[in-house]
């Protein structure tokens, strides 16, 4: 009754974590039955290792988090020798960040990520904490469209392209990406923020500015998934600020086809699992016999 | 599955000192296989803001009865928050996190400053019948209540205060020399300001004595999956402070030259 | 000590009410001394009457509120001649903002708002709830340019442009408004968001999509105004989630000459001249003489 | 100064019927200027979430003892969060706030449906001794526990149930000409569902009786400064349910004819 399929990828729950906020899976076997996951989308990947932001990395906000990570990651390779395989026994599709620092590292990630276990790729063109490559991408249409066209010739997996929420137009960057060949778009991405300590007279992230994410962005992630799902053919994954079933369930209804769940993993890992049986819940109150009854419905009463 | 969220009963809950609170909640599952220096991830309320979790210590366990014990500054919103639940409310505590001392040892020195001292509590009644030998330092006298906390889980207790208003006048650092003069220990273990135990951890180094250390960092998630709280190792690798943490022994991730 | 002159206009506080928020102040004055507050930034003021958009206006978000007013006013004579009078009495500067929907309404609204009591005009080019003008206007360089200068075309006034949070690159805005002639800018209005009944399937504005205010967008609008205030020479006034004496401070830090409270005010009063009276505490604990002391200080930091 | 910022402390909170509770509050300088149809802006919390204050009526009001009291039901997370504050416990309150239901009748009949009833409960203590007729509507039997909070404020109670379960099976306005044919009243107020009070105002226009009604609407500010809850008026301005209501004469907000 929940399972969909989306750009091919068949997933048990609607409900994937968001890149990032989830390890690679593992680090919340714990907690959480992870083949119970509609689908695991790792960290942001780079060619390269990196290191990430030096100096303090997340802040408290208001109903909300900054981060500036920085991409930290062991690199395409390690995941792929190391990490990938510890994945195998995990009955849960494994989707890969991508985040390049040109159009041929796009295309070069996408290459090498083209083995068994990886059952689809999400081009970020929107990290915000990257000073080359990440948010400067994503809010151009041409470059976006030039990073998906990269990848998408070098791979058969399903694309998603995931975009970034700091644009004037978020429909223009999501058409480009389709008509590019992205098989899907995920929005959004976090919101470029700062907060300052007022006794230290200093930024409180060590990168300045940092990415906004959970419940205080949910109204304006909702309003992009909203614009998005109207204009594109391709599927939408929503997510920002999705904390519970309810919340996930306005995604739902403003169009997105599946949903990811970020920051809630830190407060309650157990949400996406929990979010997904909820929808389940809502479903069966309404005697509805699939979510897809109520992708985009809000679109009738408007 | 040792690694869970429990809501934990608040079963007492009182001050020590101003500002400082030690909380006991009743939580079966994390009392059962905590170890010395792990931590719990507590969640301070329902409500979205504050939104994340805090890492706290667990600063002692009662196995049998399936407490654990935490002792906390209130210093923000969260603790502050926290400091406000009455007996037989709930926390929602994701725990034992983290990895723990390393428990072989045979003549334990510790070594604590402030809040660094909590989970050397756990660690001191932990050791036990091996009774560790405690050197603690504070800014004053006033914070030094941490001595009545320690007094029976240690052989003994060394002291000292920036100020002098109680025991030797100095860091702990300046006292640590004399207490390794006859190298009797074989393990010390710190936890406080990073100059601290960068201090301890050079002068263990010098005697060959192993150190532990045991780090902080803002975390989000606790388990390993956010890289909030990750820190360079010595060896050029990564390290978790939430996972691969907090305990490290300290030429992992401290630069001894 | 917290005595401040922006764009001419001199305040006893660096604290002013930001539009929409405060109606046209005597609404507030049973709670709070209007003489004490900085300035007064009266609602929206379009040529002709408004009756704002039907159904539901307001919603409640985590850490903030949407609202889609659109602009409800009584139009700019009546303003003039019914509610500025009864303004004389207090001895706090009155600041229009001014919604055209063409350039030629701003400037006429200009022209006709060239009467005593006027402090300043700020040209509202960022309104997200209307369908013409507002946002159309404000996230384009261009349009934003003429419609200051056909405001400063018709007044001597000091002008402040109100810049839309809802853009790529927020500091070309600012600058275009800067070279156009605007006096000063203020940051940010809101950002558009959406929330969806879950029940009845339908969004729970009346008018679809909203402005998203409070709490929630500080990160945000702290950025904004540390990146403007980095590009442009003119004074800004932040805004955006302040609720406390401290979020304040951190638009101070962050750049800004002077600050707005908006949402604040429905959730406290007094909020306006409690903030000041703490920004005057922060001071005073520093061993500071003077507000103008902090501001930009973040930039010695980074 | 009539309108004020006042902590309110809790004397006395409690179930009155299923969710729906009855809180009273020491406000003495809300009670001392309150009139019957005003509202008080209650703050629920001290966090960011939810961030805005609830309008809630004025129910009762000790001017002696300084009190005022809320009638009010569960709906949504404000109103759990006032629901757990006992006594003791602070509540921030603005207010009162709106205009009040105007007092000039000899005999009065309040017409009231659902939470609707809670200012009318306060305008029937107020027009005492010139004692109102009630005419009060629900689904069920079960939700006319209000029977019990009018006993002794009244004239005479009707009532009606959409099952029949109480009184009269039906709406209101299917009892009220009835009430109406002796024509002996010389005011209706009507506190409820809009489509009740369209209906009440009409057959009170019918038989010539001025009718005053009450308005609801989300809220911001409450004071008329945010117009979020701006409705218009039949003669084609707008009014502030808050500020110019939430009590209205029928024919300056309801089309009529
Ligand atoms: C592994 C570990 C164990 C700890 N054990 C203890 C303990 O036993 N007793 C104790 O008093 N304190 C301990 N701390 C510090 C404690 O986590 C912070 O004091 C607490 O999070 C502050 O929360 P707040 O909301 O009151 O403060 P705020 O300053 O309002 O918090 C804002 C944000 O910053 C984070 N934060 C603030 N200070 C710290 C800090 N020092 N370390 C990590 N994050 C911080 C908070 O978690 C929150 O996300 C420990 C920290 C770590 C990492
Ligand atoms: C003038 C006035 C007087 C009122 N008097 C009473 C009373 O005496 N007793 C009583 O039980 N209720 C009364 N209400 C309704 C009461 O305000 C709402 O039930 C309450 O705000 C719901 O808050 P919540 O957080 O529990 O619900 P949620 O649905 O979580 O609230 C979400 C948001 O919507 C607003 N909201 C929700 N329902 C309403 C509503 N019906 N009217 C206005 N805003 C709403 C809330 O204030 C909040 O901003 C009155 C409303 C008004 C306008
Ligand atoms: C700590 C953290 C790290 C993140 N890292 C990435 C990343 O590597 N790649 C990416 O595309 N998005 C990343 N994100 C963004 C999330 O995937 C998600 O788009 C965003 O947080 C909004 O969802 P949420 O509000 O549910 O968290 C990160 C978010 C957080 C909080
Ligand atoms: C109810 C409401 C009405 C508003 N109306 C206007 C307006 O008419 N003109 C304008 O420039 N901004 C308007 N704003 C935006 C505010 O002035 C301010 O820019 C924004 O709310 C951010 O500040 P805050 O978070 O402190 O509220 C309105 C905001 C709210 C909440
Ligand atoms: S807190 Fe998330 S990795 Fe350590
Ligand atoms: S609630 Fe603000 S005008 Fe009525």
């Amino acid at each position: 009754m929940i399972a969909v399929e989306i750009a091919g990828i068949k997933m048990k729950t609607p409900v994937m974590t968001a890149s990032g906020t989830f390890g690679s899976g593992p680090e919340y076997a714990d907690f959480v039955d992870l083949n119970k996951i509609g689908a695991i989308v790792v960290k942001g990947t780079t060619l390269a290792p990196r290191d990430g932001n030096k100096g303090r990395r997340i802040a408290e906000t208001p109903a909300g988090m900054l981060n500036c990570i920085g991409l930290e990651n062991p690199g395409v390779d390690e995941f792929v020798g190391r990490i990938l395989p510890g994945l195998a026994r995990y009955d849960v599709p494994v989707i890969v960040n991508i985040a390049g620092f040109t159009v041929d590292e796009f295309g070069e990630l996408a290459a090498r990520l083209n083995v068994p276990g990886v059952a689809g790729l999400e081009v970020n063109v929107s990290c915000p904490n990257v000073k080359e490559g990440g948010i400067a991408w994503g809010v151009d249409c041409a470059n976006v469209a030039a990073a998906v066209k990269a990848v998408r010739r070098n791979t058969k997996l399903p694309v998603i392209t995931k975009l970034s929420p700091n644009v004037t137009d978020i429909v223009s960057v999501a058409k480009a990406a389709e008509d590019a060949g992205s098989d899907a778009v995920s929005l959004i991405n976090t919101l470029v923020g700062m907060t300052i300590d007022i006794h230290r007279w200093r930024p409180e992230l060590g990168n300045v500015t940092g990415g906004l994410s959970g419940p205080a962005v949910k109204p304006v992630a909702l309003r992009m998934v909203w614009q998005v799902a109207r204009a594109v053919k391709c599927p939408v994954i929503g997510m920002g600020g999705i904390m519970t079933a309810g919340d996930a369930v306005e995604f739902l209804l403003a169009g997105a086809r599946a949903v990811a769940v970020g920051t809630a993993n830190f407060v309650n890992p157990r949400a996406s699992v929990e979010i997904a049986e909820g929808i389940k819940d809502y479903l069966v109150e309404r005697g509805l016999r699939h979510v897809s009854e109520i992708v985009g419905k809000v679109n009738d009463n408007i | 599955m040792s690694k869970t969220v429990a809501q934990g009963i608040v079963i007492e809950h009182f001050s020590l000192a101003p500002m400082i609170k030690r909380l006991t909640l009743g939580a079966p599952a994390i009392a059962r296989s905590a170890r010395p220096g792990q931590f719990v991830h507590v969640r301070v309320g329902d409500s979205y803001h504050p939104l994340l979790r805090r890492p706290l210590s667990i600063a002692e366990v009662d196995r049998e009865v399936g407490n654990i014990t935490i002792i906390y500054r209130v210093v923000g919103q969260g603790t502050a928050l926290l400091a406000s639940l009455p007996p037989g409310e709930f926390v929602d505590c994701m725990g034992p996190l983290g990895n723990g001392f390393d428990m072989e040892t045979e003549r334990p020195l510790l070594v604590g400053g402030g809040m660094g001292l909590a989970p050397l509590l756990f660690l001191a009644k932990a050791l036990c019948p091996k009774p560790a030998t405690v050197l603690m330092g504070g800014r004053t006298k006033q914070e030094l209540w941490w001595r009545n906390v320690f007094l029976g889980v240690c052989r003994s207790i060394h002291v000292t205060t920036d100020d002098g208003s109680l025991g030797r006048k100095g860091f702990t650092i300046d006292l640590l020399p004399e207490l390794l003069e006859n190298c009797e220990y074989d393990r010390i273990y710190a936890c406080g300001p990073l100059r601290m135990m960068q201090g301890v951890a050079k002068l263990a180094k010098a005697q060959g004595i192993p150190c532990q250390i045991s780090f902080e960092d803002h975390m989000a998630c606790g388990v390993g999956a956010c890289l909030s709280c990750t820190c360079a190792g010595t060896d050029g690798k990564r390290r978790k402070v939430c996972s691969d943490g907090p305990v490290f022994w300290a030429e992992e991730v401290l630069d001894l030259s």
